[in-house]
């Protein structure tokens, strides 16, 4: 689905990554890994098209992303290291706009993927008196919302409990068998079987630590 | 679309092109200045109302003249900028705004300088002055907002488009402006309309208008040059620039 | 089938456009505080003239038309800073930049809602800020109707500046020096309709003016604010 | 020639602080506005240099 | 031994409230536009003034001495806002709070660079606007005088407000609200100053009044705005 | 060192934890279990003295922590979820603050404390634009520092890739050796093998997931 080809970026004189280059299929994950500082953050800000800052072509389903934007925003989901929930609304309130923003979300599956993220009985709570963790499953429920094909996830798993990074990892799995694909960030050592690859950033052009 | 057009796009082309050009600009811009100032100082009659205070004018209306284009050719080199994603267009937009604010300063202060004398104060809230105030508040924002984004191709985005914002808005200030002051009050102070000035009078400021925008060329072409290297500074041609030099 | 899903299309337009609507009331109805300090601020400012220049009704009502409208502005001004910064730093707006629904549609929709808590609140409290300036009632009309129409447009205007200085570390002052002089011609032609009400002479003219100025910014002001976002955030 | 004598040049009529204040200030700004970019610019070129030579020195 | 465990002490007490100061001057001049900001909103509003309400020379005069002041006290009051709430979303704060040092040293350290780039920054600027409002040249001593007198306990007193504010999702507005009435005691000297300098009369007197707040703020105002810090925080 | 006794904490009508007690020797590290939303945070808050929102006793060598709340900051060394670190400054010159913050820390050791935590080479670039796990990282250069007995580190561990975290763990169990005391909390599984002792929030009473 996603093709990159010959990536090049660069950070205060610092190379992150040159030549880069891979490609996402249907059903497959991609864990991309790296030290501190390699550059993955901004390799995820760049292929979901917050960033652009780089030189090299990015290809959806065949065409140069930058003329599809429409329809890879369309078909993107997109989790960064901000959780984009707002800290006076309540969980519910939070997601039924995210349902707003993208066509595709069905607002009545809200409760549903609160439950899911284990907020049952925190719906009604605003953000700002939840825990760091809870806050970031009141974004992560997205996931449960979506029908994206695409999901670029950094870090997602940062503050979540251990149960719920099982839960979550048999969600991503579960996604790539329907024929979606992931590419995500995580140092934490993924629990999935399967259709794993990882791209290592340190190895494009190694940060000195 | 023409060649140049095209070849203007590449800033290697541009540095060339600029290398080429600023020495004539230079020294056509020392000649006329030099030139109109000692006309203007020495040889230029005393005006028949104003005296010798009048000399003033060979540097307050050139500068208030540039200060003018100058934001009218960032707003075109913004626009470009940002419709034609042309890196050199952002770069003179950049290069073109300090200038465009010591020119605007120079007017303010010339006229302050000669307000005194004339008007017996050294500002009036009169419409031309207050919307060449104006003019130099929206110089200081563009600066302000280059300096303070990090990211050298955001930052002349972002001054992009407030150039373009600010230049839909200056005919509107402009006329704001005038229409208030007229309102307010029967202008006490009337900046002379066009004075049937004599030969003797307008040719020297005429050359010193010149010699300003030949100043102006040669300032931006430097500060183009700068800003050039600096972005360029990862290529081959930068770098064999470097080395030879 | 085609005239169907446009029509679906359309429909999820509005149903964004009033979805980003109701979610700013609902943040700025959650804390109360950002509802009522614009106002307070209105009127703080408008106190501090008669403390600090002088307290002579005659002198005072000469002041009012234009203490009312710089209060106003300032007001605005102060208020605009946050339109972003709050969904830049939670992340939110990362969200809406990637989002396939036309940008400038949630941008005006938040703008909106904005001028309705602010600017059009203001509109409503003006009268009392004229009272307490010993504005002549005749000025009363012009001044509710000039700001009416000449608020939205600080808000929209405001907006580019707060778009412009979203992504940087603090914008909150650098707003007034990209946005103040863009002001000017609104509280120009603002302050000039409410004398013009005082004297008695016509404010058609002004008021007409500040209807084009408007009508310039609702259809330049949501473009160049979305311009503004995705470079801002592009960094 | 308007004036008879280099005093009366600089007195200008009584207008001289005036004048001179003025021209004084357009010296100074058509100075800055040419040398600050040739300072500028060899700071940048000096800079840049190095940079070149750490960058071949570590290769 | 005694005494010199209490030498060091001392010592590493100012050498605290040198790094503090050594810091915050950092942290303004590395963002050239937060030091000139509140110089420029200052000089803003003063052009705003003429714009709105006349620019008729005489009339402007009478204005002067309350619109600068004016001017003053809002730009110190919104440079204000920023004073503790980057410290608190950095988590900055917390760690000042839980460190042995005296904490109103290091908050008196953070007022006094604050002030030193606002306060003092618009006390010297003071002229111009003195100027542009066409303030007669007897007034400007005055002027400067209540504005350095003056703004040292505008920086002060806001710092508390600042400090009451910073737990909250969005003081930026409360904190005028809380912190106004408390700065109109200044207004109303320092503007009173400035008049009676113009006109000729003595102003010793407007002068040690503004002095004698000064003191009182310098006594008060650390011990309270550590109060607050530590309340804010402690939710 | 540090004795808690029969603790009580509640957030919007929900008790956290109740009775809790434990005390802490010189040697000991513990680390505080518990889902997302079970009150580590909370806990760990009201243990530094940031948070007053809590009824019971918590004694500092053997004084209730109120009276000698000096003494108990001199010994103290706290890191929040928030890392404390100012985006503009490089940094040395975050670190060098922090050093004249508390007395006890040798301004000079700064750099070394800096290589230690891999940030050689980044010592002089503006903290914004580093990296999540560098930021955290410049934070974390004060446990090299500190000389403070205690220690109370929220989730240190987040955005830290594994050579970090195995670095830094051995700094726990070296400071532990020393006789210091740390108390900590993460979701992640502890690699030190020696005196960890772990209290579980959920047991208090528990959180509906
Ligand atoms: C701070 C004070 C002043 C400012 C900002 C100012 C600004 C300007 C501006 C913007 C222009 C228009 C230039 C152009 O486009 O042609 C101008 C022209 C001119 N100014 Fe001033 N001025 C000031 C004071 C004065 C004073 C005191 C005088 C003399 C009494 C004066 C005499 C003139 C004249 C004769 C022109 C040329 C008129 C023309 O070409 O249309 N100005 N000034
Ligand atoms: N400011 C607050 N006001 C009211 N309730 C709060 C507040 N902060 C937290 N809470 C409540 O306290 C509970 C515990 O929060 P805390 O942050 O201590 O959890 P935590 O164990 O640190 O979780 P995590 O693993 O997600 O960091 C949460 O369920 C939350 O609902
Ligand atoms: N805004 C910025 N400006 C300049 N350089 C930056 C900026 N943001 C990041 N960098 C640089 O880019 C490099 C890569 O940063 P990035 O955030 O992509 O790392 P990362 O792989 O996500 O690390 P982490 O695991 O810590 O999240 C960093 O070393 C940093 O120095
Ligand atoms: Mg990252
Ligand atoms: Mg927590």
């Amino acid at each position: 689905m996603l093709t990159v080809q010959n990536l090049f970026c660069e950070r205060d004189d610092r190379v992150l990554f040159n030549r880069l280059g891979f490609s996402v299929a249907p059903g497959e994950i991609i864990q991309i890994e790296g030290q501190n500082g390699s550059g993955k953050t901004t390799l995820m800000r760049i292929l979901s098209g917050l960033s652009r800052h780089y030189e090299g072509d990015i290809f959806w389903r065949g065409e140069p992303v930058e003329q599809v934007r429409d329809d890879f925003c369309r078909d993107l989901l997109y989790f960064g290291h901000q959780a984009g929930v707002k800290a006076v609304l309540t969980p519910q309130e939070n997601l039924r706009w995210y349902a707003a923003l993208s066509p595709a979300i069905n607002a009545a599956d809200i409760d549903h993927a609160l439950e899911q993220v284990g907020l049952r009985g925190f719906e009604d709570v605003p953000c700002h008196s939840l825990s760091a963790g809870q806050n970031r499953r009141v974004s992560l429920a997205r996931l449960y919302l979506s029908k994206a094909p695409l999901w670029i996830l950094d870090e997602p798993f940062t503050a979540i409990d251990k149960k719920g990074v099982a839960a979550k990892e048999a969600l991503l799995l579960r996604h790539a068998q329907r024929g979606g694909s992931v590419i995500l960030t995580t140092h934490h050592e993924l629990g999935i079987r399967g259709p794993v690859r990882k791209i290592n950033l340190d190895q494009c052009a190694g940060t000195s630590t | 679309m023409p060649r140049w057009f095209y070849q203007l796009a590449s800033p290697r082309w541009c540095y060339q092109i600029t290398g080429k050009l600023l020495p004539g600009f230079a020294v056509a811009a020392l000649l006329l200045l030099a030139g109109g100032s000692i006309w203007a100082l020495m040889f230029a009659p005393a005006d028949y109302q104003q005296g010798n205070s009048f000399r003033i004018i060979y540097l307050h209306v050139p500068s208030a003249i540039l200060a003018q284009s100058a934001y009218m050719l960032m707003a075109v080199a913004g626009a470009i900028g940002l419709i034609w994603k042309m890196k050199v267009a952002d770069m003179v937009l950049k290069s073109a705004a300090p200038i465009g604010a010591s020119m605007a300063v120079l007017a303010l202060a010339t006229g302050a300088i000669w307000g005194k004398p004339t008007w017996g104060s050294w500002w009036v809230w009169d419409a031309r002055l207050t919307s060449m105030l104006i003019l130099f508040f929206l110089y200081l924002g563009v600066m302000a907002l280059n300096s303070a984004i990090e990211n050298e191709s955001t930052a002349a985005q972002a001054s992009a488009v407030l150039s373009l914002v600010g230049v839909v808005n200056i005919p509107i200030i402009k006329y704001s402006v005038e229409w208030w002051n007229t309102l307010h009050q029967p202008a006490t102070f009337k900046l002379t309309e066009k004075p049937a000035m004599p030969a003797e009078m307008w040719v020297p400021l005429l050359v010193m208008v010149i010699g300003f925008y030949c100043l102006f060329a040669v300032s931006l072409m430097m500060r183009l040059r700068n800003e050039i290297i600096w972005r360029e500074r990862r290529t081959g041609w930068v770098r064999e620039l470097l080395i030879k030099q | 089938m085609q005239t169907n899903s446009e029509d679906l299309q359309r429909q999820s337009l509005s149903g964004l456009f009033w979805a980003t609507c109701r979610r700013e009331y609902l943040l700025s109805f959650r804390r109360k505080s950002d509802l009522v300090n614009p106002l307070i601020f209105f009127l703080m400012v408008a106190t501090l003239f008669p403390l600090g220049v002088s307290p002579e009704p005659g002198f005072l009502a000469q002041l009012a038309p234009g203490v009312v409208w710089v209060a106003a502005l300032l007001s605005t001004l102060l208020s605009m800073d946050a339109l972003f910064r709050s969904d830049y730093e939670d992340g939110s707006l990362e969200q809406l930049l990637l989002s396939p629904q036309p940008l400038f549609l949630v941008v005006l929709a938040k703008v909106l809602a904005h001028w309705s808590v602010t600017g059009l609140a203001l509109t409503v409290m003006a009268p009392l800020l004229g009272l307490m300036l010993f504005l002549p009632a005749e000025g009363m009309p012009g001044l509710m109707l000039s700001l009416l129409l000449g608020t939205p447009t600080l808000s929209l205007v405001g907006a580019i500046g707060a778009a412009l200085t979203v992504g940087l570390r603090k914008g909150g002052v650098l707003i007034s020096l990209l946005v103040l002089p863009l002001y000017i011609p609104v509280l120009i032609f603002g302050s000039s309709a409410v004398q013009a009400a005082v004297t008695g002479l016509p404010l058609g003219g002004y008021l007409a003016l500040l209807g084009a100025l408007l009508a310039l910014a609702l259809g330049l002001a949501p473009l160049a604010i979305s311009a503004a976002l995705r470079i801002s955030m592009s960094s | 020639m308007s004036f008879n004598s280099f005093s009366e040049f600089m007195a200008m009529g009584g207008h001289g602080l005036y004048v001179w204040l003025s021209y004084g200030l357009g010296l100074a700004v058509i100075l800055i506005n040419v040398i600050l970019p040739r300072l500028q610019r060899n700071r940048l070129l000096a800079e840049q240099k190095r940079r070149l030579r750490r960058e071949e020195g570590v290769r």
